[in-house]
């Protein structure tokens, strides 16, 4: 009985997008390519080794103007396609060099060559990246792997004497100190033992919290930190994980991992929250509850006063069935995103929800309809691609 | 559960360095030299005991009148226990199979019972009706590694030495004799497999070893158990994972495995024509002690 | 009693109208399950089975207690790669349920957690755990073969770093244990008949070097016999090697053209500076 | 912060007490200067009261509900027939064991090799806390089943003659000296060339509930067994040649009773010593201290005593014989004590049979 | 062929803390012990050691007779080791039945449920000298034999260490285990007997158990006259002299 | 066996008073495998020699094998089981609970100057604390003086088990004399350079330059125990092993 299951869907009829500083590229491309094989064309390689250590930049100038540049260019790209070399990618096993100027870097590994020279080889199906001498390979997909520095949401597994264990889809827990939070009654106060004694009043297995990468183990486990406004316990909204910047689409680290969205249909303002590691969390905005007396003075201090009082709550605001459908509706916009292959940034969730609000508007039962699956994505995702 | 002991960096290390610098074992063992077999034929038909080294195994067979399975009615049945209690090690419970228990007792199904070394036909009584049951218990007293090829040898002895009761069939009716009655028979037996476990250790698994004690499997980065019959016939063989090991070498592994076997296949020989003379010297003055201890008590 | 296989000799053909050396059509995918971390579609011939892997990750704490049974877990240094295998009871011919404590089943995991955690490079992800569950949809002989396959390429997808594949094929020989004919041909990748009939070895290596990860041989067979066998296996297993690198770079360089992933430095680029 | 937990005095209710350290709450209570007894109410030496109820279940061939205290106990009894052909190790009985000294030990070696009583025992029936439904056979369980199992063969309760099931083949003769001896015993007038075939057993189901459990469970159980199994009606089977079957009439009064040979009663008690945990007397200062002997102990009183002593006593003849001598986890019974158990044994013996009237 | 003088080896198995293996009476059984050691949560107790006891059968898989044994070996054993020195630990012991004695006259089943006294002193005696060979801490040894009252033509006479045979015709059979303090630690009895047998079965086994010579000079001793059976605890101290003396070579 | 008969006692057995011995000032002291029942009992537990000691009014029971159970004062043998904030679980034996060893019990040890030890690593301890209701403690360092006196971490080398008995008498002060343990000396006097540490809790770690040297070392002793080898034998098998690995 012959069985089929479906590949992932892929675009062979939509050109891929490229950013602007790949249009410089391709020209040394072309200088380069013809030295290594024929029929390589220009494909938008990006020599720009420095791209991979500053992915930040690289985004920033990418994403930006991603969408302008993309469709100018479509008829050229498209004979690109099916041309792009073998060796754009690296295997398992595959030799880079056995050159001993190149020093080895993430996923490659030393092996004996020939003649006890050393070869620098792949340890992971991916494209070959370079800092200066330092060679790497780059997955085509993984789990996170957390940096300093990273916004990302997990969830509270386990709860020990000093800390949480997080779980932020990376290959360990990550840990979160009880030194490491902001404490109700401001961030001068000290922690005392009582603190130790009821932190599950903070955090308890399962609750999600936003964090930021504050420093790593050794061996790539995480600490995390909440000592900021923007950080800690999440509610009001809606929790979903897509596949991180381990590599292969999902979310990519870019200007904004958080901002606050005017929704369509008097949604009213929604979060969008998008955790580099893949964890995304979508919520109604909630303004920070300011009381008359405070209004005057506007400390940043006694501002945090006031609010940590609501800090470690786990109650759900009222929210409005606007405001969930259209939380609802960007939720399908980000898993839209994803199944059909692109990246998931703030400028593409922001144009996905536009577009899907306009789907919504020509369909049946208007905004009302907020199904993005299947056809409904393609078409999305056709619309973000493509004018 | 109580925890397995691992041996200490410096042992690892030590160990190590003795066999890849210095080709030496910490017993000062040749490479492919086994640790002293030994045999023993308990007073009972079917009770082998096997020590090689510091492992000792005792194997014992034992068969009953049963109801054939139904989807081989014309077969016997044909099991080998191999239960690992806390003898062998604390940390092994009763009825809760580990990894080592499961791995050993397939290997010894793959080599003794697949490899068709009982004519299990040969059980059959009354097709679909009644069929002798023979069952092999493999107990291990002592375990100080090479389970293996200790119990194999076990099995494979305790098979040979073996007797079933005598039956007769006359107008339908089953009669299965009391050895009082009539003398045991042996079981129809085939070819006697026996298995020889290599075991590798370093980078690439270069250096290879026979009959690897506890201390060395410990250590040992992968192993592969050749299972063969003194006429050069390939049971079984198993390399279950563990680091890769060049082919040339599992080949050269091979050729030394079948002279090891015929070793072991003489050595068994031997001891059960050794064990048959007894018995027949003894047989007159068994039945005399037994007649003693009935009266006397 | 009269082989079906035993035709061989006449035409130099299989039963499936192969030829001694060939590989059975291999067809394998990756990246087939959105939700895991890495997954794989394999079919060798008729045998299809299908593979999910996650992690590697950390169990939570309910978990951690009951782990450290497969030499990983918990404390250790190294992650554990833990195997789960089932059976479809549709996959073969006779339906036989297979329980939880089935040795044959326990005997393959245990294989191919140790085959791939001697490739793999588990020590980078201490006390974290590699779960791999792999399902059986159709059986057609070189089952372990298969799975092995398909594990490997669902590692690869998952981005866990490792020395080089594991891949694996089986081989046989044209005439049973008893036919002691030193002229039996070796034969690659057996389909069931082949295995029912033919005493036969399963053979998986590390790339494509000479180095076996596994040897698994299940059948009586002249000690002689061995060493074609195994050769026509190694062989074998680069071939399949081939196949599956072919699998993973198309993959990648679709998501390039998708953009999901952005480009790197070519291989040949590195001589330029 | 947690109160500081005040020393165990008798300041506590009795129930809290008891709770906290049932040990010294025991003994209290057997040293009590006027009236000692346990902490139950009974004195050392009393047991429970004995209930019985006979043939309560319709569909099993013979039932009893057995209660002492708050351990009770129902016993099912049901009779299956077993045709010789479907015993693997089935064996036409030698002219040998026609003997008359042998009989007996061949009718054992008969229940015994083809499992003709088969006992089971349910304690997972939420009847105590510590058996939990839904796992294992706990080793209580499986021991009381040995203990009941062994005592049914060893007491010969059932006498195997009671569960042949013959057939006499019409004129035509057979080797079958075997039979002849048997047949003797079976039927009175059988012309001699007619020789009986032996085609089926029956087989008795003796299944075992408990219903609550409040310490002494085999005492409770072996008189559940022997009430049901007098209790127990067979019907008439005979071998339908032509059906190759046994066939059984449905008249209840064609049913007769299973022969039960004598009334053995056992009979238990606990040990229960002076000291708890602290250091280990020594052989001499262990012998001084001081115990009591409680005769069919509860829960409590089980879980706070080692030595266990079981005895089963029948007094149907003239002289009173001692079936079974279970003894262990202890050394304060000796040779005296052992004598004087078995007079209360006696004593036991006669308010169960009361109670099986 | 049933030995008629028990034997014993101690320290049989290299790997175990302590170890015999003893065989009588046509019974040869090997025993290890291993602790004190750490205890699983479920057997932990607060204030004494576990004493877990595994008796496996030669062939076939244990049942619940098996169960029974351990259950009465569990509870004598745990009298005389000192269990409060090792609180929330476990002293493992292992018996593995080696074989058991033939009776050629029959074909008996693989798996008995009913219980199985004859065996019992071979697996009590056989603990005692693997506990003693891991020196686990003890009050007291002890000693054990089965007696049977057989019936030859109406009078009742009593068979120390009976054969399969004897058992069979016996009217009763009786286990008994003394403690070297001379304490009646086990008693168990089956079949059919009256008290005055019992006091027969008692003094006969309590001369098997306990007399011996006196302690200091324990060498040479007086065997007593009938030589039906041996003095068990003569025997237990020969067999733990020999040991002690190979051990103490050196002094 | 030797001349004048020792005195072998079982567990239980009564011991005839006047072998123990009395002072009238300093107490009786009990050794091992004895235990002390109020008032006046002194009972063997352990199947063993009784060994009396007059001068230092001292009796206990000389025997062999059996696990070892910690007492104060022993030194051991410890492998690194994993480290927690301040102190080192170390395990003594396998399948017993691991004893803790502090981080700072080192000789001149401080937060900062600490031996880091990875698991699986060997530490050369004394056992600072052992009593029946808590987990052993150890220490690396003379509480005293401060200073280690050889105790510490034991980089390479090897270790090899050996019975309890035989690690008392290689601990003896005059191991050669009362110990009757000679291997040492006569492997040292055939040229070999080797150091050894022994733990009471049989084990024998044995570090030398040449593996050679210390698998050698480790045979002799293990044969030495095993076959329970007199003065002379060691000797011969010494020169036997030297023969057999040159």
């Amino acid at each position: 009985m012959p069985i089929t299951i479906l590949p992932p869907k892929a675009f062979r009829d939509q050109p891929p997008r490229h950013s602007l500083n790949h249009d410089s590229d391709d020209v040394m491309s072309d200088a380069t390519s013809d030295s290594e094989d024929s029929d390589s064309q220009p494909g938008g390689v990006s020599l720009d080794g420095g791209a991979t250590i500053h992915p930040r930049k690289r985004h920033r100038s990418g994403a930006g103007a991603a969408a302008s540049s993309t469709f100018t260019k479509r008829p050229k790209t498209n004979a690109a396609i099916n041309s792009i070399p073998r060796s754009a990618i690296v295997t398992p096993g595959e030799r880079i060099t056995t050159d001993p100027q190149w020093m080895r870097g993430h996923g490659t590994y030393l092996s004996s060559a020939s003649l006890g020279e050393q070869a620098i080889t792949s340890s992971l199906a991916g494209i070959v990246t370079r800092t200066n001498k330092l060679l790497s390979v780059r997955p085509l997909r993984a789990r996170y792997t957390p940096e300093v520095g990273d916004l990302v949401v997990g969830r509270i597994v386990e709860v020990q004497a000093k800390r949480w264990r997080v779980d932020v889809g990376s290959t360990q827990l990550a840990a979160l100190p009880l030194s490491a939070i902001n404490l109700p009654g401001g961030i001068l106060r000290k922690r005392t033992e009582t603190d130790e004694l009821q932190i599950r009043t903070f955090f308890a297995e399962g609750d999600l919290v936003v964090a930021e990468v504050q420093q790593l183990f050794q061996d790539g486990g995480a600490v995390l930190h909440t000592r900021s406004l923007k950080y800690g316990k999440l509610r009001n909204g809606v929790f979903m994980a897509v596949s991180g910047t381990g590599g292969g689409g999902g979310v990519v680290r870019s200007r904004r991992q958080v901002w606050t969205l005017e929704s369509a249909n008097n949604g009213g303002p929604i979060d969008v929250i998008l955790g580099v590691n893949g964890y995304v969390w979508i919520s109604k905005h909630v303004e920070p509850v300011v009381p008359e007396e405070a209004k005057g003075q506007t400390g940043i201090t006694n501002l945090e006063e006031v609010v940590s009082a609501t800090m470690y709550s786990s109650q759900n605001d009222r929210i409005e069935p606007e405001t969930m459908r259209e939380i609802a509706r960007i939720r399908g916009v980000v898993t839209a995103l994803v199944e059909n292959g692109l990246r998931v940034d703030e400028d593409m969730v922001t144009k996905g929800y536009n577009e899907a609000v306009e789907l919504a508007l020509v369909s049946a039962d208007g905004p009302e309809d907020v199904y993005l699956g299947g056809e409904r994505g393609e078409q999305l995702a056709a619309a973000l691609t493509a004018v | 559960m109580p925890r397995e002991a691992e041996p200490s960096a410096n042992e690892k290390a030590f160990l190590l360095k003795a066999l890849q610098d210095e080709q030496i074992r910490l017993d000062g063992r040749e490479f492919d030299q086994y640790r002293p077999l030994e045999l023993t034929f308990g007073d009972e038909y079917g009770v082998a005991n096997v020590s090689l080294g510091k492992t000792k195994i005792l194997a014992k067979a034992s068969a009953e009148v049963t109801v054939p399975f139904a989807d081989r009615p014309l077969d016997g049945i044909f099991t080998i226990a191999t239960e690992l209690s806390p003898m062998a090690a604390p940390h092994f419970e009763v009825n809760r199979p580990t990894e080592t228990e499961v791995l050993l007792s397939r290997l010894l199904e793959k080599t003794v019972r697949r490899s068709g070394a009982l004519d299990t036909e040969s059980l059959c009584l009354v097709a679909g009706q009644k069929c002798w049951s023979v069952r092999v218990d493999v107990h291990v007293l002592s375990h100080d590694g090479n389970l293996t090829d200790a119990a194999c040898f076990a099995v494979v002895a305790a098979l040979r030495h073996f007797r079933k009761p005598d039956t007769s069939m006359e107008n339908g009716v089953l009669t299965v004799y009391t050895p009082a009655e009539r003398e045991p028979v042996p079981l129809g037996w085939l070819h006697s497999p026996f298995c020889v476990t290599w075991s590798f250790f370093g980078e690439e698994g270069e250096t290879a070893l026979l009959d690897a004690d506890w201390m060395e499997e410990q250590v040992r980065v992968a192993s592969v158990t050749i299972s063969l019959n003194r006429h050069g016939e390939i049971c079984q063989i198993a390399k279950l994972g563990g680091v890769p090991v060049e082919a040339v070498a599992l080949l050269q592994c091979t050729s030394v495995a079948l002279t090891k076997v015929k070793e072991f296949s003489t050595y068994l020989d031997d001891k059960l024509a050794e064990d048959a003379k007894r018995r027949d010297k003894g047989g007159f003055m068994a039945e005399l002690r037994a007649e003693n201890d009935r009266i006397v008590g | 009693m009269p082989l079906d296989t035993s035709a061989y000799s006449l035409a130099l053909l299989r039963v499936d109208g192969r030829r001694w050396n060939e590989l059975r059509r291999i067809h394998a995918q990756i990246r087939t399950q959105a939700a895991a971390d890495g997954s794989s579609y394999l079919e060798m011939g008729h045998t299809k089975v299908m593979c999910v892997v996650n992690g590697p990750s950390e169990p939570g704490p309910r978990r951690g207690a009951t782990s450290g049974g497969g030499g990983g877990g918990g404390q250790s240094k190294n992650a554990e790669v833990a195997v789960n295998i089932v059976i479809a009871g549709f996959s073969s011919v006779d339906r036989k349920r297979r329980g939880r404590g089935d040795k044959h089943i326990l005997e393959l995991q245990s294989t191919i957690s140790q085959a791939l955690a001697a490739s793999l490079h588990t020590h980078l992800f201490p006390h974290s755990t590699i779960n791999i569950s792999l399902h059986v949809l159709s059986q057609d002989g070189s089952l372990l073969a298969a799975l092995i396959n398909a594990a490997t390429l669902a590692c690869v997808d998952a981005g866990i770093p490792m020395t080089d594949y594991v891949a694996a094929c089986t081989a046989g020989s044209t005439s049973t244990y008893a036919a002691n004919d030193e002229g039996a041909d070796p034969l690659l990748d057996m389909n069931h008949q082949e295995e029912q009939e033919l005493p036969g070895l399963t053979v998986a290596t590390l790339g494509d070097s000479d180095r076996v990860a596994v040897l698994v041989c299940e059948s009586r067979v002249q000690v002689s016999r061995l060493e074609g066998m195994l050769a026509v296996g190694v062989d074998g297993c680069k071939q399949v090697r081939e196949i599956l690198d072919r699998v993973v770079r198309e993959k990648g360089i679709k998501m390039i053209q998708e953009g999901t992933v952005e480009r790197g430095v070519g291989l040949n680029d590195m001589e330029l500076d | 912060m947690a109160a500081t937990v005040p020393a165990p005095s008798l300041s506590f209710s009795r129930p809290t007490f008891a709770k906290l350290s049932p040990h010294p709450y025991l003994l209290t209570n057997l040293t009590d200067p006027e009236n000692p007894c346990r902490t139950n109410g009974r004195a050392p030496h009393e047991a429970r009261p004995v209930h019985i109820h006979t043939s309560s279940l319709a569909h099993a061939n013979g039932s009893a509900l057995v209660r002492t205290g708050d351990t009770t106990v129902v016993c099912g009894v049901r009779a299956e027939i077993l045709p010789v052909t479907n015993i693997p190790q089935y064996r036409p009985r030698e002219p040998s064991y026609g003997e008359e000294d042998n009989d007996d030990s061949a009718d054992v070696d008969e229940l015994k090799d083809y499992d003709l009583l088969v006992p089971n025992i349910e304690l997972a029936t939420g009847c105590a806390p510590q058996f939990l439904p839904g796992v294992p056979p706990t080793t209580l369980a499986q021991t009381l089943s040995t203990r009941i199992y062994s005592l049914l063969h060893s007491c010969k309760v059932v006498d195997p003659k009671g569960l042949r099931v013959w057939y006499t083949p019409p004129k035509e003769t057979r080797e079958e000296g075997a039979m002849e001896v048997d047949e003797a015993q079976e039927e009175e007038e059988e012309e001699e060339e007619r020789k009986p075939e032996l085609k089926a057993y029956w087989v008795l189901y003796i299944d075992l509930l408990f219903v609550s459990f409040d310490g002494n469970p085999f005492d409770a159980a072996w008189t559940a067994v022997m009430a049901a199994l007098r209790d127990t009606k067979l019907p008439q089977a005979r071998w339908d040649p032509d059906r190759e079957a046994v066939v059984c009439s449905r008249s209840e009064e064609a049913k007769m009773a299973l022969d039960v040979r004598g009334l053995p009663v056992a009979c238990t008690a606990t040990v229960f010593l002076e000291k708890e945990h602290g250091e280990d007397s020594g052989s001499s200062a262990e012998r001084k201290s001081r115990h009591w002997i409680l005769l069919d102990p509860d829960r409590l009183e089980e879980s706070l005593c080692k030595e266990t002593v079981t005895v089963v006593v029948d007094c149907s003849g003239e002289e009173t014989k001692v079936k079974s001598i279970e003894k262990h986890g202890g050394t304060v019974i000796g040779r005296e004590l052992m004598r004087g158990f078995i007079g209360v044994a006696e004593g036991r013996w006669q308010e169960v049979k009361e109670a099986s009237k | 062929m049933a030995t008629v003088t028990p034997e014993a080896s101690l320290n049989a198995l290299p790997r175990a803390d302590g170890s015999a293996r003893y065989s009588y009476a046509g019974y040869t059984v090997t025993a290890s012990v291993n602790g004190p050691i750490e205890a699983q949560r479920r057997d932990e107790h607060a204030y004494e050691a576990h004493v877990d006891v595994i008796v496996r059968p030669s062939a076939g898989v244990g049942g619940t007779r098996e169960r029974h044994l351990e259950f009465i070996l569990q509870s004598s054993l745990s009298q005389i080791i000192l269990v409060k020195n090792f609180p929330r630990s476990v002293i493992q012991i292992v018996l593995q039945v080696e074989s058991t004695p033939e009776n050629a006259y029959v074909n008996t089943k693989l798996v008995q449920a009913s219980l199985n006294l004859p065996i019992i002193p071979a697996l009590f005696q056989t603990a005692v000298l693997a506990l003693l060979s891991a020196a686990v801490p003890m009050k007291a040894t002890a000693t054990s034999t089965v007696v049977a009252v057989v019936s030859d033509d109406g009078s009742k006479k009593i068979v120390a260490d009976p054969s399969p045979q004897d058992i069979r015709e016996a009217t009763s059979l009786h286990v008994l285990a003394f403690t070297s303090h001379d304490e009646l630690l086990l008693s168990e009895s089956e079949g059919d007997f009256t008290v005055k047998e019992w006091d027969g079965v008692y003094e006969n086994a309590q001369k098997i158990c306990c007399q011996t010579a006196s302690k200091q000079d324990g060498i040479d001793m007086v065997l007593d006259d009938d030589a039906s059976s041996p003095d068990m605890r003569h025997f237990l101290r020969s067999t733990l002299e020999t040991k002690v003396a190979s051990d103490l070579h050196w002094k | 066996m030797s001349s004048e008969s020792p005195l072998v006692v079982l567990p239980g057995e009564t011991i005839d008073p006047s072998l123990i011995p009395t002072h009238k000032k300093n107490p009786l002291r009990l050794g091992p495998g004895l235990r002390h029942i109020p008032p006046s009992e002194i009972v063997p537990t352990v199947a063993g020699q009784l060994v009396v000691d007059h001068r230092k009014t001292s009796m206990w029971i000389e025997y062999n094998g059996g696990r070892y159970i910690p007492s104060q004062g022993d030194l051991i043998i410890g492998q690194i089981a994993r480290s927690a904030t301040d102190f080192y679980y170390v395990s003594l034996s396998p399948y017993t609970p691991n004893a803790t060893l502090p981080h700072l019990a080192f000789e001149s040890a401080t937060k900062k100057t600490r031996p880091q030890l990875a698991s699986g690593e060997l530490v050369y301890a004394r056992v600072s604390l052992a009593n029946r209701h808590m987990d052993p403690e150890l220490e690396c360092v003379n509480s005293s003086t401060g200073k280690a006196d050889g105790l510490g971490p034991l980089k390479d080398g090897m270790v090899f088990d050996v019975s309890l008995g035989f690690a008392r008498r290689l601990l003896m002060a005059k191991s050669r004399e009362e110990g009757k343990v000679e291997v040492l000396e006569a492997l040292g006097e055939e040229g070999l350079a080797f150091e050894t540490a022994v733990g009471r809790n049989g084990k024998v770690w044995v570090g030398s330059e040449s593996v050679k040297t210390a698998v050698m070392v480790g045979r002799a002793l293990r044969e030495t125990d095993e076959k329970g080898l007199g003065v002379e034998a060691q000797r011969k098998l010494v020169k036997k092993l030297v023969r057999e690995m040159r």
